[in-house]
């Protein structure tokens, strides 16, 4: 490790990301034939909460109580958030709520990965955004920065102090990710632990990864499968196909088929003018008129 | 190699030793300490085992009666997340978070782990063979009719054990108990189609009306409807996108759904049902002479003023019932919980028939031929039996298993009171809940994860296919790791040491639960989908190994004959001015009676519509908070004739000017540390009203007045004071009309 | 008004009087030491505290990540900039009124500076692995991320830091030196001795620390401008509505500069008080400073109605949002306060009879500087509060005790430091008074000597 | 001045391009080993004697007979103790070894040994063996001993095992910087995964 080296480490360690600063995007620039991707259908989506559930089962998220929630130190990684319909009286309730589950759009031009003075947050070659517990230092510049306020922080020593999981809980903890302590930031990985296994059972096999590999765990509970998840550079996966059927483009920040008149597709990414190119493609809510 | 017979209950035993490691916080350690951890390691560790790979087990979740078919990840002798199996018709590898939550009840550190004797108002632990000696002792000399035992819904082997033990004392007093059941339904359908549980198929239908039905949330089999309605919402399904209305005074998470939620006033659910039926006999429908004898009195203008529904919204809904066929209608527990809730449930069953729609979105689902293990269904019209004869001084010896009817009766009941009467009560337990408190005697209960059993679920859902009408399914729940706390006992174990008292001869060849298990299946190897000449261990493994059973049921057949013969439906009665609010218990997809109050995933998982966490809460409508003076977050008092609680008030748009609804399930004052004084028990004040045809607890009659008591406090939810407001029409949760889309062409 | 500095003040009266101040303070020095000690420990005890529970007991959450401490470390970052603007802009233009205060402001430089750095390590959530923003060649390959305007902020500090220690102590070597040879035992004459580095005022040495004075004078200015404009840019190279505005830099700058400035003010007159040397710190000293101070309230003002132009003409409706908020929100009592204390009271320093009005103009430094701090949350606190995001909208979380006892405890350190620091150095430059009473009398001189000219021209006429 | 500024320029400099030369110098993929502490273990397993030589009386038996998750398992996994009995039960000559005793006694007993980490990484690294294995193994084709050698360094001469490599990120970066050959009979070249979430959860 030289200081001749440290430009060159410094590039290596940021991943290039597709979109940069040429304004066009460079697919050829991105690293991997993997960019882990979702959709969520906002119409099959009935606010359940089996997904957040299924979020804090699989990715060691500690409970921090009634005070601490009352502080908004919630670590739900996925939340659900649940909206009124609108008009000048008020809020609206005849055509139900509208749910919208919110977790880490693990953006490809992500306002938090910048930030970060330490670089524990980056961009990973599969299109992930990448939070690394132990190199963060807790300036929590990452979550200012972060528009869609996805990124929770550890404000207790929730593992041991505030025992969280008091035993025989802690039994039931996930051995393939590491329980965060305080001073530290975490956020959804699109559960990485399980595209790892995903990706490396294929890499033994030598073949690429398939949807039938990888399931994130929110995914899987889901009871009315709104949430697909896969790979979207594999045209076969099916996030691309639903990606490519709602027209949304990862690598746009305004999409075309908006521009157009007469537009009759649902989908669309949020905050997608801020250009942080979420890798979350929700599908609008549809509500029958004719009742 | 040295072990060939490898069983899996050897298995759990040898497989992680004195507890397998956890992972740690990370995040501090930040040097390799060599030698300071243990690496886990094995004696022996069949082929299928590999060390940071997950191993799935399937078994049938219990945290509700659907009887959801699950898969319990296991890593290194621990389980550690439940997952849908795939293969259920029931759940198709999905789960709700209700589910998800079991490993908390399993790992929960507020179980009971010993058995305790209760002295005047101190406990001791005492061993198995005292514990079972001494309800012997009790039992000797009492006889057959001053035993009960009351439990839960109940099916599968345990049951019939059970079933077995009660002939072995000589009782029939077997209570089955469910303080939220769909018992009116069940009767009411058996009298509309002929079967108390038919299949609904939402899936198949155009448009799904819902009067009170909370199908994804909290009725019946949820994650099963779940799947339905994912499909029901597609746009590429033959039948184009569902739409659903969903018809009751207080939203549930369904209602959220809803194309069009309409707010009905409380009670008149049935008038509605009818007045819909009349607009549709205008619009040319052919309705049954002995149907519209009784809804013709039911003009628009009428059932509009009765039902506080527009004329305008009633046509509609009636012109899009007649336009788009087959369609469904369900009735749920908010039709239901009235002193004429029959009549309401029975007024929408009959729409059902006027629309055709009995037999193609209502199909018939098969009986169990088996009477021992079908389910025994529970209510509370059997709570009232029990209390009555425990009142009497009838019963001598009580058990109760799985239940906790001191939370859940209504004060007015003194059902804590008469409980006490009773000598000796036995309650196998998993908690110290408020039941096990009042008991005699605490026998700490396995977890669902740890113990043997077979489920029969109550709601029969089949694959698609030829013969689902006489698709019929065990279930089979099995340990996926060692027991936590060494010195709990599976229920069916219990029972068998209880009936080796009885009947010694007849039990000696079972040393467990587990090999009473084996061998009745086994012996009927062939009803279950063996054959005759299939070896007994690999006929055994394999059907553990699927987890599910499917087998030949009685094909039932539904018929479309629902009639109109002794419907009346009361008059909307005027509010009695001091009480003039109606209270809607309100039952949560995460809380449901309360019975998981103590798994802190629940407590923590907002409720969908409030957003509330950690405390219960009474919705009150903006308008008649104002009314009131109410601001979110003030203290009130409820009070009804029959009791009061106090929690905070949060304004909620989703609720019928006339009703207020506060959550079941909360203000236990007893279970563990995560469900001990969360929250108000509504269970306690509810009037002692009841249907009047099926004697359930009219859960919704009962009148409320509201004050403020001066606190205000602020409510502890996931959503901020902006009330999930969209201003500033940012592109967040974006609705569109279904005209504006073309959904036929998605993927 | 009162008097200016005599001129005919004789150099030893000058080293007598300034040495006095070192020895014999009033008793309020003392009193001021044993308050700063108590709320220093307030804020040691809140954050040992917070430092071993975590930060959620600062009352911090999501979305509001950032608190108090974000906002008083911008305050004393800002806070320091006067002391440079004093000692090293007005040097370079001459100023002589400067010079028996510059010492002074360079040293609250130093110690705001110091604090700053205080709520750096007050803020971060591992506070013990703060190494890794370090860049140094690691056994891990791997380096701090450059991109990041919190690093340019870490090293642009501690650049300014310790170039500001330096010119500081460089200034201060003649007058060291004059204290060793004023003093003649204890442990002051061996420190004095040290630090003097050897110092006999001759003429090589005079003319080696003009040159290397002025020499960090000129690094300083630019250095200076670029720590509050890199501070500036943790907010403004962010996306967030209310940060991401292009005229932060300079905003913060002059916000700097006013800041410093008033708490010159309040300095000076608590100075000159406790140290008794009235004698020096004079009030014509006084006036032009308020006069500096006013004139660069306005300029901060005016970047201040600029930035509000410039979110209103904009169409970007979030941070229209966000000002709105700001102004009617639940934070509008402390955005209207900044907005009376930064830009109203501002004009009592036009009033010419309270320019050198000692109670008045204290009251009114006070004020400027709660305006200042005031500024500084108003632009942390209300983002938060109204992102981008329409769930986090309007979730207030106000700041807990710890935190406010943390920001609190940040004063009494400051305290502490700078009173300690003018009991051991020379509070006023000697120096560079003589210096200063010197040119003035030639001045005299010489004036006298052209009216003595004109009148003899005159009397020869 | 001038001299000053100069002399100052040139200590910099000289700083500067010692320190960058120091550190280039430091780690490599063949560090001079960093032993670890000696372990004490439930039972004293010779490697040297399994797996060792054939010369130095070993059997020369792969490691992956005992650690047979390592190829396709993140974890490369202690054998349970059946394994061990397997062969054992079969060796008569050295029954009465005290050691074999306790293997015995373990087994008897129907415990497991508990057995103490020799290579503990901390818990947010992951580290995964199977790859590693399939890489050079399987692709490459290299020696088992020397591929598991790599991070365990001789094992195969050693009683108990003893950790030889210092296992710190700069250690493990320092190899995947370098440029391997992808299979045994390729000439492509690529290197290890630089992703920090690929080693970090």
């Amino acid at each position: 490790m030289s200081v001749s080296n440290l430009l060159e480490n410094w590039s290596e360690f940021r991943h290039t990301h597709p979109v940069d600063d040429k304004g066009y995007p460079d697919w050829e620039a991105y690293p991997s034939d993997i960019k882990w991707a979702m959709a969520i259908d906002l119409d099959a989506c009935t606010g359940c909460n089996a997904c957040s559930v299924a979020c804090y089962a699989e990715n060691n998220l500690p409970v921090v109580g009634k005070e601490k929630y009352s502080h908004g130190q919630a670590m739900h990684w996925m939340r659900i958030e649940r909206y009124w319909d609108e008009n000048d009286s008020g809020f609206q309730a005849d055509q139900g709520a509208r749910f919208l589950p919110m977790m880490c759009q693990q953006c490809e031009a992500a306002p938090c990965e910048t930030v970060c003075p330490v670089g524990a947050t980056n961009h990973t070659e599969d299109g992930l955004n990448s939070q690394i517990y132990n190199r963060c230092i807790g300036s929590r510049y990452c979550s200012a920065n972060c528009p869609y306020k996805v990124r929770y922080f550890n404000w207790y020593n929730y593992p041991e102090q505030e025992n969280a999981w008091p035993a025989p809980l802690n039994q039931q903890l996930n051995p393939d990710l590491t329980v965060r302590t305080k001073g530290v930031m975490e956020k959804c990985t699109f559960c990485k632990q399980r595209t790892y296994t995903a990706r490396n059972n294929a890499k033994t096999e030598g073949r690429p990864v398939q949807d039938s590999d990888v399931q994130t765990a929110c995914q899987e509970a889901c009871p009315t499968g709104a949430i697909t998840f896969g790979n979207l550079h594999n045209p076969e996966s099916q996030v691309a196909k639903q990606w490519q059927s709602q027209q949304v483009d990862l690598i746009k920040d305004v999409q075309e088929k908006d521009e157009k008149e007469g537009n009759r597709l649902r989908g669309y990414r949020i905050l997608e003018e801020l250009r942080p190119y979420p890798s979350v493609m929700y599908l609008e809510r549809v509500r029958e008129s004719a009742v | 190699m040295t072990e060939n017979d490898f069983n899996r209950r050897d298995f759990l035993k040898v497989l992680g030793w004195g507890g397998a490691a956890v992972a740690l916080s990370g995040c501090g350690n930040t040097s390799i300490q060599d030698g300071q951890e243990t690496v886990t390691s094995y004696v022996t560790l069949p082929s299928f085992v590999v060390p940071s790979i997950s191993n799935y087990f399937n078994s049938t979740c219990a945290q509700c009666d659907a009887g959801c078919n699950i898969m319990g990840r296991v890593r290194e002798g621990r389980v550690l997340k439940a997952e849908g199996n795939p293969n259920s018709p029931i759940n198709r590898g999905r789960m709700c978070g209700l589910g998800q939550s079991g490993v908390q009840a399993h790992y929960n550190p507020d179980r009971v782990r010993e058995p305790l004797l209760r002295t005047g108002d101190k406990g001791e632990t005492l061993t198995w063979d005292k514990a079972l000696g001494l309800i012997s002792e009790k039992l000797n000399g009492t006889k057959g009719a001053e035993i009960a035992f009351v439990t839960g819904g109940m099916s599968g082997h345990v049951q019939a054990l059970l079933g077995n033990y009660m002939d072995a004392l000589g009782s029939k007093n077997h209570f089955s108990y469910e303080a939220i059941s769909p018992a009116v339904l069940r009767a009411a359908n058996k009298k509309a189609y002929g079967m108390s549980m038919p299949r609904y198929r939402i899936d198949k239908a155009k448009v799904v009306v819902s009067f009170g039905a909370d199908f994804l949330g909290a009725w019946i089999s949820p994650v099963h409807f779940s799947q339905q309605y994912a499909q029901f919402r597609k746009g590429t399904r033959p039948e184009g996108r569902g739409v659903l209305v969903q018809i009751e005074p207080k939203m549930t998470l369904t209602g959220a759904n809803a194309d069009r939620w309409i707010a009905v006033r409380p009670g008149t659910e049935g008038v509605l049902a009818l007045g819909i039926i009349n607009v549709l006999g205008k619009a040319g429908i052919s309705i049954p002479a002995d149907i519209a004898a009784v809804s013709k009195e039911y003009t628009a203008e009428r059932t509009s003023k009765e039902t506080d529904v527009s004329a305008e919204q009633i046509e509609k809904l009636a012109a899009l019932l007649k336009e788009r066929t087959p369609s469904l209608v369900l009735a749920g527990s908010a039709a239901e919980g009235y002193a004429h809730g029959s009549q309401n449930a029975a007024a929408i069953a009959l729409l059902n028939r006027v629309l055709g729609n009995v037999g193609k979105t209502v199909e018939a689902s098969a009986s169990v031929p088996f009477p021992q293990i079908a389910p025994t269904v529970g209510n509370r019209s059997s709570l009232n039996a029990l209390n009555d004869g425990l009142a009497a001084g009838k019963y001598k010896v009580v058990f109760s298993y799985g239940v906790n009817p001191v939370f859940s009766a209504p004060a007015s009941m003194k059902f804590k009171d008469n409980f006490a009467k009773a000598d000796f009560k036995v309650a196998f337990a998993h908690y110290m809940d408020e039941t096990a408190l009042a008991a005699d005697l605490i026998l700490p209960l396995d977890s669902a994860m740890e113990d043997w059993a077979t489920v029969v679920p109550e709601y029969m859902a089949a694959p698609e296919g030829a013969g689902s009408n006489a698709y019929a399914q065990m279930s089979f729940r099995q340990p996926m790791m060692e027991k936590v706390f060494p010195d709990t006992r599976g229920v069916g174990d219990i029972l068998l040491a209880l009936l080796k008292q009885r009947k010694a001869d007849e039990y000696k060849p079972f040393d467990d639960f587990y090999s009473y298990l084996r061998n009745a299946v086994l012996k009927n190897k062939v009803a279950l989908g063996g054959k005759a000449g299939d070896d007994d261990e690999v006929f055994w493994n394999e059907t553990l190994s699927k987890g599910i059973v499917p087998f030949k049921g009685i094909a039932g057949s539904v018929s479309a004959k629902a009639s109109a013969a002794g419907l009346k439906l009361p008059a909307a009665a005027d509010a009695d001015p001091s009480y003039p609010l109606r209270l809607i218990p309100a039952v949560s997809a995460s809380m449901r009676d309360g019975r998981n109050a103590n798994e802190p995933w629940l407590q923590e998982s907002p409720d969908p519509l409030t957003t509330s966490v950690w405390d219960s809460w009474v919705e009150i409508n903006p308008k008649t908070a104002a009314k009131l003076g109410i601001v979110e977050g003030d203290i009130v008092e409820i009070a009804s004739r029959s009791g009061s609680i106090k929690t905070q008030a949060y304004l909620f748009p989703g609720i019928h000017p006339d009703a207020v609804s506060v959550p079941v399930g909360y203000g236990h004052d007893a279970m563990g540390r995560y469900a001990r004084g969360v929250g108000a028990n509504v269970f306690g004040m509810l009037d002692a009203v009841y249907d009047k045809e099926t004697g359930e607890l009219a859960l919704n009659e009962t009148s409320v007045k509201i004050s403020k008591t001066g606190q205000r406090v602020i409510i502890v939810k996931e959503e901020g004071p902006a009330g999930g407001s969209q201003a500033g029409k940012q592109k967040i949760a974006v609705q569109v009309s279904a005209d504006k889309v073309d959904l036929s062409k998605e993927v | 008004m009162g008097k200016d500095i005599r001129e005919d003040i004789a150099w030893a009266q000058i080293n007598k009087d300034v040495l006095k101040s070192l020895e014999s303070p009033r008793k309020l020095y003392w009193v001021i030491i044993v308050i700063a000690l108590l709320v220093f420990s307030v804020g040691i005890g809140c954050e040992v505290y917070q430092y071993n529970t975590g930060m959620g007991v600062a009352n911090m959450d999501n979305p509001h990540v950032w608190g108090l401490y974000i906002a008083s470390f911008i305050f004393w970052i800002g806070m320091s900039h006067s002391g440079t603007l004093l000692s090293a802009i007005l040097h370079l233009m001459h100023a002589d009124w400067r010079k028996p205060i510059y010492r002074f402001a360079e040293a609250m430089t130093t110690f705001s500076l110091l604090t700053a750095g205080l709520f750096v390590a007050v803020h971060l959530g591992r506070l013990w692995q703060v190494y890794y923003a370090l860049p140094y060649p690691s056994e891990r390959w791997v380096w701090p991320n450059f991109q990041s305007p919190l690093l340019w902020d870490a090293m642009a500090i501690f650049t300014y830091l310790s170039s500001s220690i330096l010119f500081l102590y460089i200034g201060s070597i003649p007058d060291l030196a004059i204290c060793r040879d004023n003093i003649h035992q204890g442990w002051r004459k061996k420190l004095y001795t040290l630090l003097a580095l050897g110092w006999e005022g001759t003429d090589r040495q005079w003319r080696n620390f003009r040159v290397t004075y002025l020499t960090i004078a000129c690094f300083l200015i630019p250095l200076a401008v670029s720590v509050h404009s890199i501070v500036a840019s943790d907010f403004a190279m962010s996306q967030q509505p209310g940060w991401h505005v292009t005229s932060f830099p300079p905003y913060f700058v002059a916000g700097a500069l006013y800041s410093g400035c008033a708490a010159i003010i309040t300095l000076f007159i608590i100075l000159r008080y406790v140290f008794r040397v009235e004698e020096y710190m004079t009030l014509p000293i006084l006036k032009k400073t308020v006069r500096l101070t006013f004139a660069i309230a306005m300029v901060w003002t005016y970047l201040n109605c600029i930035e509000f132009a410039s979110v209103w003409y904009s169409h970007d409706q979030v941070a229209k949002d966000v000002l709105i908020q700001k102004a009617t929100g639940p934070y509008a009592p402390f955005w209207w306060a900044m907005i009376f204390c930064g830009s109203v009271v501002p004009f009592a320093m036009m009033v010419k009879k309270w320019q050198t009005n000692i109670p008045v103009m204290f009251a009114v430094s006070l004020l400027l500087n709660l305006g200042m701090w005031l500024e500084r949350w108003m632009i942390v606190a209300p983002t938060f509060a109204h992102g981008y995001y329409p769930w986090t909208w309007d979730h207030d979380q106000w700041p807990s005790l710890i935190q406010w006892g943390i920001v609190f405890g940040s004063f009494g350190w400051f305290t502490l430091l700078f009173m300690v620091f003018c009991k051991i150095v020379p509070s006023v430059s000697m120096y560079e008074v003589k210096e200063m009473v010197y040119h003035r009398s030639l001045a005299k001189k010489k004036e006298e000597q052209a009216v003595k000219e004109e009148l003899a021209v005159k009397g020869a006429n | 001045m001038k001299c000053f500024l100069r002399s100052l320029t040139l200590l910099v400099g000289l700083f500067f391009y010692a320190s960058s030369h120091a550190a280039d110098a430091l780690p490599t993929l063949t560090t001079p080993d960093d032993v670890g502490p000696v372990i004490e273990q439930p039972i004293e397993f010779p490697h040297f004697r399994h797996a060792g030589d054939a010369k130095d009386g070993g059997m020369q038996i792969n490691c992956m007979y005992c650690h047979t998750y390592a190829r396709r398992s993140m974890v490369a996994g202690i054998p349970p103790i059946q394994k061990c009995i397997g062969c054992h039960q079969s060796i008569e000559s050295v029954r009465d070894k005290p050691r074999i005793q306790k293997l015995f006694e373990y087994w008897d007993a129907k415990k497991a040994i508990p057995w103490k980490k020799v290579h503990d990484l901390p818990d947010f690294v992951r580290f995964n063996h199977e790859r590693h294995i399939q890489r050079f193994y399987f692709q490459q084709d290299r020696p088992y001993q020397e591929v598991c050698g790599y991070c365990h360094g001789n094992v195969k001469a050693m009683t108990v095992a003893q950790r030889q490599k210092p296992i710190t990120m700069g250690w493990c970066a320092s190899c995947h910087q370098k440029d391997h050959l992808v299979s045994a009979n390729s000439s492509k070249t690529g290197h290890g995964p630089n992703d920090c979430f690929t080693c970090h959860k």
